[in-house]
């Protein structure tokens, strides 16, 4: 069997980053080769090289054995490399049509066919299991849904490779599911599949091969049944991987309430939201997108304005008509969308970091003015305990992998000095190796005192981490899960509404 | 704080004033000149060069492109450039005394040509924008006076704030307004261009049909004026009048061709001559002739052209070069 | 190329705080190329037109300069948020009418901290305007533009305010050997705009907003607030530029600065800070401002035609950035929508 | 809606979710649209109804035909601008590049007739679009700096084409076009109407105008999609240049007598009028019919401060105030459809 696409000791560089020193590998028609590797690892910059977005230092691409030389993605495209990145690559103001078709509109002399365009992305989304409305633009649709856009337009077009660069990033598992099947699918039609993903199951469930990157190196190529997961991981970090043992504060009803939700009427949820979060509690949210787990989020930062109820933060009610007076209130959110919503590409990482940091606990001779000395030894403190990958302080954060990216905003929240965090989607992207380190750190939090809220569609995230977890489905709660019962059967099970019957007797 | 000084005399005062200049060689003159997008200040500066020519000396030109600030460095590149004699049509009057005394204490006299004075200046010369309004109004009381009234009248102004402009419409309209039978029924910004007097005179028209005399105060917007009354169906032919300010070629023709009633011609090229020959003569230790000595004003007089004299005012200018 | 630092850290990490000092300095030569056209320029023009180098000469090159770098100093702060203010000719006019108005019967200090003021609330209009009432700052400032104008003019009547007092243009147009005091000014305000742009908590905010806005008040950033201030600054900032035109031009009038918007703008841009916010540079600002004075005081020292003027600042300037550009094609940066 | 729950099955409580869902998305949407291209609608109507109201002879047959025939004109080079600031880009030599049109036009007029003036002034336009946009793709000079230069160069070289001097266009025939009307419309309107009708096609429906959008909206994206980024923009200068052309025959043939200081801040005009419109600076989106609206908005405006004889000071404070008062409208607008959208539930 020849390889379809060989790719031979190809070097990227960027300025003070090696991310790819010499990488070789093949993949053959028919097969699903997954490929993983810590956050920047090197895996989005080899996947940028194939799609002809850059251009490498070194090496060459091979396709079914003529080279190529990809001076632009559309020459990759041409090729027969179809890519689902790991960024979108959308343009907010077009529809979700025209965004599947762009670069490769059907027209008839330059006129684009809406018809057709309509009914052929329709169909492509339906495979997919979705019903989008074509003809929305991109801008109002949440995360997964954009994701699926994005897959859609890889699929949209003619190819013999296929890449997905963590496509199940921002989908839930029925949606998982589905693509797997889509997968296993394309390979059976002798497509070649490269396929990223930090969630190793994944990978032990399509994938054929497995290669690893390793800080720009291919460290291991096996096939996957040779591997398990721990050799897997010792692979991709080169040495043994740390467990995270969640030990549940369980009981501490005796602890107080910091933040305390009666009847929060959220714009655009059915039901008003009453919660409670104790101190030192990790209360997990979970629930399908629609479920309005994103909307309580955003009201209780103030992104969003509550239409009633009552908000209290260590027994005290306040008002949230803004983020900036959620903050004073010590209440602090991240987003669960980084480009848009997360990074201030501008501002390198140090200052990404430390924007919202509090410094009211600052001795007055570092409150006053941000001192770089100050900020960079806090940063490398951060960037120590988190792991990022990232040549020096002054990088600007665009330039980081996605999930060191990930890592940096996670890094701005801790900083922030709340005594309430609201963490959505915490660990999307994140490598096995740092997603421990980050539940640690959010274990590290709460005993400090802070009430954590995990908003995660990923259920063994919140199974791992959750003292409590109170499941949404459609705008209403439909269960609480404590102590043992945070299982990810349980969450799974509530998620899709299993309990939805119980919840509606009344 | 030091106290503000309120009371500083603009004339005189310093030690300038009784220095000699100092002619360089070879002798250069330099002209600051208010803005060469301008027919008006094209002649002029062409009439500074005939000057030098004449006179056997170089000249340099510096627009100052209708920007005071331009006007203040672009007077002191010429300074620093060891000429003998500076020449100003100051886009502000205001802004010349710092120029003027930069020139001095290089002895260097200054000549202002036209639009205002400010400072210690060694001679001015002028048109007299005053009488043009009223040589302007005049005519239009000489064409409709006759006819009972009232007459109504528009007037397109300079951009705002210019000092000329000002006196030009000043006169006019107070000679007019003192008429019964005249009624200055508009007045608006031609911006000192083709576009901008088209525009109001269209504005104008529109609001009063009945309409019967536009004075521009130049002739780019008396030119555009004309486009603008062709448009709305009014023509010269028919009794309707319309006087730019200024003896511009192009508004000569169309006074030739009888779209336009009259100009208010002042002298530019002569001016220009002027100004170097004062300039050569405050070098040499000369009287520089002032016709007011007081202000050492050199009064240019303006006349109102019309399709009567057009022909001899143009060979009168003809004889110019 | 070898440069490069490709050892392995344990937690894959590269050991140093910035970046290597040989990338540092290649940064910052390839930042100092605009440097370099301005030394070439000064330098040509200086063998063709020695005179260029006088005393007097040097002196109104750097008057001249002053004058806009002081506005631009704002503009740039502005620029870096991602906003933008027409309104710089109305500011400055409004403020010297001041100065001519109210100086016959105070100090030169009470006259500019009256012009200061007005530079302040001008300002806060503005930020107001765009800030609360969410309207485009293009929009916004092209009409308080014409309002401040309109408002100079009324107040005037149209007329030039002279600046009697000599004390006050002596004050104002002073120099300290060949360097106007003015230039001074501007040169500490550029050294403030750059603290206050890179190394305060307001500036920060400034630069985030002007980066993602969405992901600034989600940071919890008092992005508001810190809009209308910048605008303030700016307005301070215009309100300075006033302060020294109006000793220039010995006179204050609604004209005075009429497009002057333009060359501040311009002297932003060209000096290197992109006009989709995100970051300013205070430094290239400074040089942005010194180009167009030397190139217009070359261009009459040589003795350009007034026409051939125009042609040849806009063809110098394009070559002069497009050298560049190709230098440093770093384009865009990554994840700025 | 509660009785029913209890007999739905979970997959049909999810699709039901995800329709609500949807349905509210589509609502926002079509606000949203309507929204974008109504925004400077409101203040237009408030304009007109004013101006016909309280100013004497603003519906004059005259005075509209002159509003109509300066809004036409100045509309047509804000579509260029539109598709320019569309892309991220802006042009702020289309007065300089308009004027120099205008007077090469006016010569060829008065050498070969008025049709090949026309042409050629039109290619002039073109020509100088080209020169922008190679600027701007091939020697990588940002868009504004690019503009800026050429501003000041295209100035520099009318003036030396016109020697300074004013042309006066003898063609009664090329005069008679600013004049002249189709069924009672002014050719000029006609002329901005289908070229806006154009344009509003290629950007709404064509391949090009998704491009545009995707250049202007996502750059990365554009880039990544292999869209040639660099045709795109070079065709938008284009265009910009061929409008400022168009516009500048029009403007020739309006005047009768051009020379080389027209035109001056069209720049800011056109810009303004397209900002008014509803596109955004940010790049994206451009909104060709917004661009036609303001422009009349800003004709009948200007015209209506004259008719009532306003002093040309206080002009400028009301022309000032009426800008903040258009877009505060719109700001406000915008405010309260947010507003509704947010307390919206289902
Ligand atoms: N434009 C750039 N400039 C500088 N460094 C870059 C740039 N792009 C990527 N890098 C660096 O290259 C390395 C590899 O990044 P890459 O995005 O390929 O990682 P990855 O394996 O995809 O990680 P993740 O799992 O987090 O997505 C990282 O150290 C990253 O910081
Ligand atoms: N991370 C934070 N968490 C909680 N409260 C904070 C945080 N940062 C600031 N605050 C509080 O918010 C209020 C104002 O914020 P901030 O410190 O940013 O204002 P400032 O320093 O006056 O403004 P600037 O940053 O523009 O100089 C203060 O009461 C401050 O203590
Ligand atoms: O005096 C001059 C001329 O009249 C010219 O027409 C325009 O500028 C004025 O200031
Ligand atoms: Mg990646
Ligand atoms: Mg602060």
């Amino acid at each position: 069997m020849t390889a379809v696409l060989q790719v031979e000791d190809v070097v990227q560089e960027y300025p003070g980053v090696r991310a790819l020193k010499g990488v070789s590998l093949d993949i053959h028609a028919g097969q699903v080769l997954g490929l993983v590797g810590e956050n920047g690892a090197g895996k989005s910059t080899l996947i940028r090289v194939l799609g002809g977005i850059e251009q490498p230092v070194r090496g060459s691409v091979t396709l079914k054995g003529v080279p190529q030389r990809f001076r632009s993605s559309a020459d990759s495209q041409a090729a027969g490399i179809s890519v689902v990145s790991q960024e979108f690559r959308q343009v907010p103001q077009l529809s979700v049509a025209d965004n599947i078709f762009l670069g490769h509109e059907l027209t008839t002399g330059g006129v684009v066919q809406r018809g057709r365009t309509r009914t052929r992305s329709t169909e492509l989304l339906e495979q997919l299991g979705m019903d989008l409305e074509a003809d929305r633009p991109v801008s109002s649709l949440t995360v997964g849904d954009r994701q699926m856009v994005e897959i859609a337009r890889a699929l949209s077009r003619t190819f013999d490779v296929l890449i997905m660069d963590e496509p199940t990033a921002a989908l839930n598992g029925a949606e998982i599911t589905r693509l797997h099947a889509i997968v296993r699918r394309l390979a059976q039609q002798g497509k070649a599949i490269v396929y990223v993903s930090h969630h190793l199951e994944e990978i032990f469930a399509i994938c054929d091969d497995v290669a690893v990157l390793r800080d720009g190196e291919l460290v291991a190529r096996q096939p996957t049944s040779e591997l398990d997961e721990p050799r897997l991981v010792e692979h991709m970090l080169g040495r043994k991987p740390t467990t995270y043992e969640h030990v549940s504060t369980g009981e501490g009803e005796a602890t107080d309430v910091r933040l305390a939700v009666r009847e929060l009427q959220v714009p655009g949820v059915a039901e008003p939201f009453s919660l409670d979060v104790r101190r030192g509690e990790v209360l997990g949210l979970a629930g399908l997108v629609g479920s309005g787990r994103t909307e309580l989020t955003r009201a209780l930062f103030g992104d969003l304005v509550g239409l009633g109820g009552v908000v209290e933060v260590d027994g005290k009610a306040v008002r949230l008509r803004s983020s900036r007076e959620a903050v004073r209130h010590g209440i602090f959110m991240l987003s669960e969308d980084r480009k848009s919503e997360g990074i201030l590409p501008h501002l390198d990482v140090t200052e990404n970091a430390m924007v919202s940091r509090d410094r009211r606990s600052l001795p007055w001779s570092r409150r006053v003015l941000p001192l770089r000395r100050d900020e960079s030894a806090e940063f490398a403190r951060l960037r120590d305990e988190m792991r990022i990958r990232v040549p020096h302080g002054r990088q600007l954060i665009g330039n980081l992998s996605g999930g060191n990216q990930q890592k940096v905003l996670l890094g701005r929240a801790l900083l922030s000095g709340c005594s309430v965090l609201l963490l959505n989607e915490p660990t999307r992207g994140v490598d096995v190796g740092a997603k421990v380190d980050i539940y640690q750190l959010v274990k590290q939090l709460a005993d400090r005192g802070v009430a954590v809220v995990v908003s995660s569609s990923d259920a063994p995230e919140l199974a791992a981490i959750a003292d409590r977890c109170v499941v949404y489905f459609a705008g209403r709660q439909v269960a609480e899960l404590r102590g043992r019962d945070v299982t990810e059967e349980n969450i799974v099970g509530a998620s899709v509404g299993q309990t939805a019957q119980e919840g509606s007797h009344d | 704080d030091e106290p503000a000084d309120t009371a500083e005399p603009t004339t005189g005062g310093d030690t300038a004033a009784t220095s000699e200049f100092e002619a360089k060689d070879p002798i250069v003159i330099g002209y600051s000149v208010y803005d060469l997008q301008n027919p008006y200040w094209q002649s002029y500066a062409a009439g500074v060069q005939a000057g030098a020519e004449a006179a056997g000396v170089e000249a340099v030109v510096v627009d100052q492109k209708s920007d005071q600030q331009q006007q203040v460095s672009g007077s002191l590149d010429l300074i620093n450039q060891d000429i003998s004699g500076l020449i100003v049509t100051p886009v502000q009057p205001t802004a010349l005394p710092s120029t003027i005394d930069a020139a001095h204490e290089a002895k260097i006299p200054v000549v202002i040509a036209d639009i205002g004075t400010a400072g210690d200046y060694d001679a001015y010369i002028q048109s007299n924008n005053a009488n043009g309004g009223a040589l302007a109004a005049e005519y239009v009381i000489e064409q409709l006076g006759d006819v009972p009234g009232p007459h109504k009248v528009g007037v397109i102004e300079l951009h705002a704030g210019s000092v000329v402009g000002e006196e030009r419409v000043a006169e006019f309209v107070s000679i007019l307004g003192a008429n019964d039978n005249f009624e200055i029924v508009s007045s608006l910004d031609g911006n000192d261009t083709v576009d901008g007097g088209f525009a109001a005179a269209q504005d104008m028209l529109s609001a009063n049909p009945d309409l019967e005399v536009i004075y521009a105060a130049n002739d780019d917007s008396a030119i555009g004026a004309q486009r603008a009354m062709e448009t709305a169906g009014k023509s010269v032919a028919d009794g309707f009048i319309l006087i730019g300010f200024d003896g511009a070629d192009g508004a000569l023709d169309l006074i030739e061709q009888g779209l336009m009633s009259a100009t208010v011609a002042q002298d530019p090229y002569g001016q220009g001559v002027k100004a170097v020959e004062t300039v050569l003569a405050l070098l040499n230790g000369e009287d520089a002739g002032y016709d007011d000595a007081g202000t050492k004003t050199i009064f240019f007089p303006v006349e109102i052209v019309t399709a009567d004299n057009l022909a001899d005012f143009r060979a009168s200018r003809a004889a110019q070069d | 190329m070898t440069a490069i630092d490709t050892t392995p850290a344990p937690t894959g990490v590269a050991n140093d705080q910035g970046p290597g000092r040989l990338q540092t300095v290649l940064h910052f030569a390839s930042r100092q190329y605009l440097v370099a056209v301005l030394v070439v320029l000064a330098v040509a023009v200086g063998i063709a037109k020695p005179s260029f180098w006088g005393g007097g000469n040097i002196e109104n090159v750097l008057f001249q300069a002053s004058l806009v770098g002081l506005a631009a100093c704002g503009m740039t702060l502005l620029i870096a948020g991602g906003l933008l203010d027409l309104s710089v000719g109305g500011v400055i006019a409004v403020s010297a009418i001041a100065i001519g108005t109210v100086l016959p019967s105070t100090t030169i200090g009470g006259a500019i901290v009256v012009a200061l003021a007005i530079g302040v609330g001008l300002g806060l209009v503005n930020g107001l305007l765009v800030t609360y009432v969410r309207i485009a700052p293009f929009i916004a400032t092209l009409g308080t533009l014409y309002l401040f104008l309109g408002l100079a003019f009324i107040w005037t009547s149209g007329k030039v305010v002279p600046i009697t007092s000599s004390n006050y243009r002596a004050a104002t147009t002073e120099t300290i050997g060949r360097v106007p005091y003015v230039f001074l000014v501007f040169l500490v305000v550029a050294v403030a705009a750059y603290l206050l742009l890179s190394r305060t908590h307001f500036g920060r905010t400034v630069r985030a907003f002007g980066s993602n806005e969405r992901a600034a008040v989600l940071a919890g950033l008092p992005v508001a607030r810190a809009k209308v201030l910048v605008f303030v600054v700016a307005g301070l900032c215009f309100a300075l530029s006033g302060v020294f035109m109006a000793g220039r031009l010995s006179s204050a009038e609604g004209n005075m600065a009429m497009g002057f918007e333009m060359d501040v703008i311009a002297a932003v841009v060209v000096g290197g800070t992109a006009l989709r916010g995100g970051r300013g540079t205070m430094f290239g600002t400074v040089v942005g401002s010194l180009l167009f004075a030397v190139l217009a005081n070359a261009l009459n020292l040589l003795g350009v035609a007034s026409y051939w003027q125009y042609v040849l600042t806009g063809t110098v300037l394009v070559v002069a950035i497009a050298i560049g550009a190709r230098r440093s094609a770093a384009a865009e940066v990554r994840g700025a929508g | 809606m509660t009785e029913t729950v209890t007999t739905l099955t979970a997959e049909e409580l999810v699709a039901a979710e995800r329709d609500r869902s949807a349905e509210r998305a589509r609502r926002a949407d079509q606000r949203r649209r309507l929204l974008q291209n109504s925004g400077v609608l409101v203040p237009f109507l408030i304009v007109l109804v004013v101006g016909v109201a309280v100013v004497p002879n603003f519906v004059s047959s005259s005075n509209v035909t002159n509003m109509l025939v300066n809004a036409a004109i100045l509309a047509i080079v804000g579509y260029g601008m539109t598709l320019v600031i569309a892309v991220r880009g802006i042009d702020l030599s289309v007065g300089s590049a308009q004027a120099l049109a205008a007077c090469v036009a006016a010569s060829v007029v008065n050498s070969a007739g008025p049709f090949v003036g026309a042409l050629v002034g039109i290619l002039v336009g073109a020509g100088l679009g080209a020169v922008n946009g190679l600027l701007v793709t091939q020697a990588r000079v940002p868009g504004f700096i690019a503009t800026l230069s050429t501003m000041s160069v295209f100035r520099g070289l009318v003036l030396l084409f016109t020697g300074g001097a004013p042309i006066m266009i003898a063609s009664a025939g090329f005069k008679d076009v600013a004049t002249s009307s189709l069924l009672g419309v002014p050719t000029p309107f006609v002329i901005a109407v289908l070229a806006g009708g154009g344009m509003w096609f290629a950007l709404e429906r064509m391949r090009f105008g998704k491009h545009v959008v995707a250049v202007g909206g996502s750059p990365e994206a554009a880039v990544d999609t292999g869209i040639g980024v660099n045709r795109v923009l070079l065709r938008a200068y284009l265009i910009a240049g061929a409008s400022a052309g168009v516009g500048g025959v029009l403007l020739a043939s309006q005047l009768g007598v051009v020379n080389g200081s027209i035109s001056t801040g069209l720049e800011l005009q056109a810009i303004a009028i397209v900002v008014l419109g509803g596109t955004s600076m940010a790049g994206g989106r451009g909104n060709i019919v917004g661009t036609f609206v303001a422009a009349l908005l800003l004709a009948m405006i200007n015209s209506g401060l004259n008719l009532l004889n306003v002093p040309s000071f206080y002009q400028y404070v009301a022309l000032g105030l009426l800008l903040i008062f258009a877009l505060s409208i719109d700001g406000a607008q915008r405010a309260a459809v947010r507003r509704m959208l947010e307390g919206r539930h289902s």
